[in-house]
């Protein structure tokens, strides 16, 4: 007796659990609050389709989803507020489109303060913070801090020296994308560099831009540099102007200008797509010293092949460090060095421990 | 205030960002898409100031009578057309200031700005892309040359790449057995571009993208400042 | 009247398109038309553009259909206009607000951006077993992927004098570029053989009526 | 050096011309091979139950037609043909129009196309990343209504779809960004549907990482060869297979070019070292 009736409980407790657990709904983690995650497991009951539904404030309920799916599940992030009580109903019919199941289910809503998921960039993006800030601070310091040689860098001072005494103008292309982009703030910086020592060599200067907001920088930038240089007169205010936003427009003229105007030197550095072909091919033909960078991976090839110095990816960024070798920079790129150790470091551990068939690293630097 | 303002600001944006990724509690979840917004707002402003310079350099030119003087009058013109039209009955399928011009779209098949758009920018710019075809060929007969070990790599890679990308590589050595088909040309190029290129291409990334981290962090911490246009 | 216009299309394309190409043979002063139309006609495009895809639908209809949920919009709209200011050199100085928020907040998109996507991510995608495969092409293959990578950061190392073993490595990653600039490149001259094969399609086809696709 | 070493590259620029020209009008037809990537794309759409839902973003403008176009038709007859419902979306202002384009010229093969229920174009959102990002929470309201003005909770291809979850599979044809890499980043990486990808010949190179163990990308279509690809394995030879002899015929220019070259320079280098001495 006492056994029929255990049996009879756990049938009872089987039956009401699943019952419980056809939908399911759960606060969608690692979120702002505004989303629910129903899901569904109607193996018990067999049927042909379900619907899904939603309770709205006045009590009617509206269409969520429709599946004939047997289990599944569903984000549902339409007009859902944090921290409010929603409840849904799932209908189960069969294939005369009979009610067969019918139940509702709720759950609450919350917002998290701290997303679990990226607990490793956290911790990489607080590592290499840090060491940058750390070799920033030492360099600062008095530390002295070496830094290879950049090929592509050495040709600057003879490049400019060689359109003084041919008496050609030097181009500088800074990219074609806008302020928002590092390369781009990267070529601007190597511009103040280049127009100091035109400036200080009085050659002309020429720098069409394709940006608005590039254009009042770079004419700030070329402006101060001439300033600087003790120059101020010799500073002409439409060196630096805008042809169009268009890229292939751009393009046009700065290929016009190319072949008019002859450069001694061209300088490509910053951000480009496809024109960096067009550019450096007919600049080649115009018989130009061309010094390219960039750290667009596509771009890089055609760069390498037609110009005569290329700057590869970090190098337009450790540019500026390189050339200032002003200690704050220095140690910046003292740091990002440091970010690429710690990359080969746990490259390596992570593929030994993959080899042995432990997955436990990657997952955990996995960002889903 | 005119210097400490500006990268007072620039770091506090940059910090609040950057928190905000690993926040997704409102507000911080939507603000770095709300602040691309702004910055696509801010930037249409600022197009107005490149639209101006390209008025006033050209129009220097003219009044100088600069080389050539008579393009800058076409290059002008093409600018005051194109805007005028644009902003009289708009493009596609928003209004101008005179509504969509049914009357003329039916006559030209386009609005005026989508029939220059078709008719003369979109093949500009297609025969100014295209011009690649022939830079890339004249490029590659004059850097693929064997010197160094370098440019060997470079010439030999890029050769073996083309053949296998075309009929021609398959038409070359699909005689070979089966047992040496990792010799056909298309998988010696796949091979080529899956396994060293990626690993060349990877490494390009995780450089530059360190770079980028790096001048971000320089710039919210206010060290690179070359963007307020001085030191 | 819509024929004409048709026809008068194809013929202005083929024109420029002629007039294009003709810059390869030198600078000529139909190049030199083309390139000012085209810069004028783009300079135009983007200006219309600008304001019919992105000022109407992000500041305009937002505020004007609904101010109290779009209010905030007023913001980049006033900094849009500071923007302005440095056309007045006396005023100049306050477009730095502006570009101050935008350069802020690229970098700290930026920032977690590409530590995500170009550090992080990549560094997941090289944490290969390359001893999975029964295939020994695929092995060799992974094992190249593996030591390309790494070599190749080892060369973008600035802090020390690539000498020793560190050389070593900055070299074999210099080949590994080199190889992979070559392959891009090689790769590519299909995609640019494919522009032109588009433009002689509509000069053979559209105009000419040579051939049909 | 004295004499001119190199031949003009104008003879060059012309013999591509003819090269490319000749075989567009006289047709040869070389074998077409299927590589790995393209078949993994064709495998992805050939496995798509009856009634799936594809979302295609057309992420490119007129400038990379020749390259994306007959991709995209490729791509759209094999979805047509295995019964799978399109939504079209662009992320590129001119998308809009390639997707219209290509609905037109599709439109005689396969005239029981309904609008509404077995393809929809939404059109053009700008803002790139960030659209993507609130499609994935809420497809509505980024897309009220389609182009044409229709509300999407009328067109029956939409019932149902709130957000990536309803979708089967995502494909951008993209020319650059915005394109494939926002997509992988927010589809996939975020939301894990199964995105796949068309691009340029040049983008390749940089969206092939993306081909990995993870399937940030399943398979990738890469320029004109990939879509030449496609064309034979649909067996619907078109623009692209015609285009592929012309690319042949321009390869085989440039590789002679190049080892003339080679030529030219060790016998410099020889008549130079003979002349030292």
């Amino acid at each position: 007796m006492k056994k029929t009736f255990l049996c009879l409980f756990i049938f009872c407790a089987c039956f009401l659990y699943s019952q419980e657990g056809i939908l399911n709904i759960k606060d969608k983690p690692n979120d702002d609050g505004s989303a629910l995650i129903l899901s569904w497991d109607t193996t018990q009951i067999q049927p042909a389709n379900i619907i899904i539904e939603r309770e709205t404030p006045n009590g009617e309920f509206v269409k969520i989803l429709k599946s004939e799916e047997i289990t599944g599940s569903y984000e549902d992030g339409t007009n859902i507020d944090p921290k409010n009580i929603y409840t849904y109903r799932i209908t189960a019919y069969n294939n005369i489109g009979e009610i067969i199941h019918i139940s509702k289910s709720k759950a609450k809503t919350s917002a998290q303060w701290f997303d679990k998921d990226k607990i490793s960039l956290l911790i990489l993006a607080s590592l290499i913070t840090l060491a940058i800030l750390y070799y920033i601070f030492s360099a600062k310091s008095g530390k002295e801090l070496f830094i290879r040689k950049i090929g592509g860098l050495e040709s600057m001072d003879e490049s400019v020296g060689r359109a003084t005494e041919m008496g050609r103008p030097i181009l500088f292309i800074p990219g074609t994308l806008d302020l928002d982009d590092m390369q781009t703030i990267a070529g601007l910086t190597i511009l103040r560099r280049l127009a100091q020592k035109a400036a200080e060599y009085d050659s002309k200067l020429i720098v069409p831009v394709c940006r608005s907001m590039v254009l009042s920088t770079a004419k700030e930038i070329v402006k101060e540099a001439y300033m600087k240089a003790g120059r101020p007169d010799a500073y002409d205010p439409d060196s630096v102007f805008y042809l169009t936003d268009d890229q292939f427009g751009y393009v046009a003229g700065v290929d016009g200008i190319i072949v008019r105007e002859k450069p001694a030197a061209n300088f490509f550095l910053g951000a480009f797509y496809a024109e960096s072909l067009i550019l450096a091919e007919t600049g080649f033909s115009s018989g130009a010293i061309q010094t390219a960078g960039t750290a667009m991976p596509s771009q890089l090839p055609f760069f390498v092949v037609a110009c005569d110095f290329t700057l590869i990816g970090e190098e337009l960024f450790a540019a500026s460090a390189y050339l200032s070798k002003d200690p704050h920079q220095l140690g910046s790129l003292k740091g990002q060095d440091f970010g690429k150790a710690i990359f080969v470091v746990i490259l390596t551990i992570g593929i030994i421990l993959e080899i042995s068939g432990i997955h436990f690293l990657k997952d955990f630097l996995t960002i889903h | 205030m005119k210097r400490k303002l500006p990268l007072f600001i620039t770091f506090t944006v940059g910090i609040i960002l950057i928190i905000s990724e690993f926040i997704p509690h409102k507000p911080f979840g939507q603000l770095s898409g709300e602040l691309e917004i702004w910055f696509l707002i801010i930037s249409g402003f600022a197009i107005l100031l490149g639209q101006l310079s390209l008025f006033k350099v050209n129009i220097l030119k003219i009044q100088f009578k600069q080389r050539d003087w008579q393009f800058y009058i076409i290059t002008l013109l093409s600018f005051i057309t194109m805007v005028t039209i644009g902003f009289l009955w708009g493009t596609g399928k928003s209004p101008g200031i005179l509504g969509h011009g049914e009357s003329i779209s039916s006559v030209m098949g386009y609005k005026p700005f989508d029939y220059l758009f078709f008719n003369v920018y979109q093949h500009l710019q297609a025969t100014m892309f295209s011009l690649l075809a022939f830079f890339i060929a004249s490029a590659a007969y004059r850097a693929f040359i064997g010197r160094t070990l370098e440019s060997n790599l470079l010439l030999i890679a890029a050769v073996l790449v083309m053949l296998g990308n075309t009929s021609l590589g398959v038409f070359l050595t699909s005689w070979l057995p089966n047992s040496l088909s990792f010799l056909h040309l298309p998988n010696v190029s796949e091979f080529i571009m899956t396994y060293p290129t990626t690993a060349g291409q990877r490494a390009i990334m995780i450089g530059a993208g360190l770079g980028i981290i790096g001048s971000s962090l320089r710039i919210i911490l206010g060290i690179e400042r070359s963007y307020l246009g001085g030191e | 009247m819509e024929q004409f216009f048709t026809i008068l299309g194809t013929w202005l394309g083929a024109l420029f398109t002629f007039a294009i190409f003709s810059f390869l043979y030198k600078d000529n002063p139909f190049y030199k038309t083309a390139e000012q139309i085209f810069v004028g006609l783009s300079a135009g495009y983007w200006f219309v553009y600008t304001i019919f895809f992105i000022l109407i639908p992000n500041l305009y209809n937002p505020i004007t259909q609904d101010f109290s949920a779009n209010w905030i919009k007023l913001i980049p709209a006033v900094l849009g206009i500071m923007m302005l200011m440095r056309l007045i050199p006396k005023t100049e100085w306050v477009s730095r607000f502006p570009i101050s928020i935008v350069i802020g907040t690229t970098s700290g998109v930026f920032f977690l951006r590409y530590l995500k996507s170009d550090v992080l991510n990549q560094l997941t995608a090289t944490m290969i077993n390359p001893f999975l495969s029964d295939n020994w092409v695929i092995i060799i293959g992974e094992l190249m992927l593996i030591v390309g990578t790494i070599c190749g950061v080892i060369y973008f190392y600035f802090s020390k004098k690539h000498e020793g073993a560190l050389g070593v490595s900055a070299k074999i990653g210099i080949y590994f570029l080199m190889v992979s600039f070559g392959a891009a490149f090689g790769y590519t001259a299909m995609a640019r053989i494919s522009l032109l094969i588009g433009r002689l399609q509509f000069l053979l086809g559209d105009w000419l009526g040579i051939i049909h696709p | 050096m004295g004499k001119s070493k190199q031949i003009d590259r104008r003879w060059l620029f012309l013999l591509i011309f003819v090269g490319v020209a000749l075989p567009l009008i006289f047709t040869i037809g070389l074998p077409i091979e299927t590589s790995k990537n393209v078949q993994i794309v064709y495998d992805l759409v050939e496995s798509m139950p009856k009634d799936s839902k594809a979302l295609i973003s057309f992420d490119y403008d007129p400038a990379s037609m020749p390259e994306l176009h007959p991709m995209a038709k490729a791509l759209l007859k094999h979805c047509f043909d295995k019964d799978i419902n399109v939504i079209f979306t662009a992320l590129w202002p001119m998308g809009v129009q390639m997707a219209e384009d290509i609905i037109s010229q599709l439109q005689d093969q396969y005239p029981n196309l309904q609008y509404g229920v077995d393809y929809v174009n939404l059109g053009f959102k700008a803002g790139g990343m960030i659209t993507i990002q609130s499609m994935g929470k809420n497809f509505r309201k980024v897309f009220p209504e389609d182009t044409n003005g229709n509300k999407i909770d009328e067109l029956p291809i939409m019932d149902g779809i709130n957000n990536f979850n309803n979708i089967n599979f995502v494909f951008s044809l993209s020319a650059g960004a915005p394109g494939i890499k926002e997509w992988v980043q927010i589809s996939h990486d975020a939301y894990g549907r199964p995105t796949s990808g068309g691009c340029t010949g040049v983008s390749a190179p940089a969206m092939l990482p993306y081909v990995n163990e993870q399937k940030q990308l399943t398979g990738l279509l890469a320029g004109l060869k990939a879509a030449a690809e496609y064309e034979n394995l649909l067996q619907a030879p078109g623009t692209a297979t015609s285009g592929m002899d012309a690319q042949s015929m321009a390869h085989l220019i440039i590789i002679i070019f190049i080892i003339i070259g080679n030529i030219n320079y060790w016998r410099n280098k020889k008549s130079d070292k003979k002349g030292d001495r």
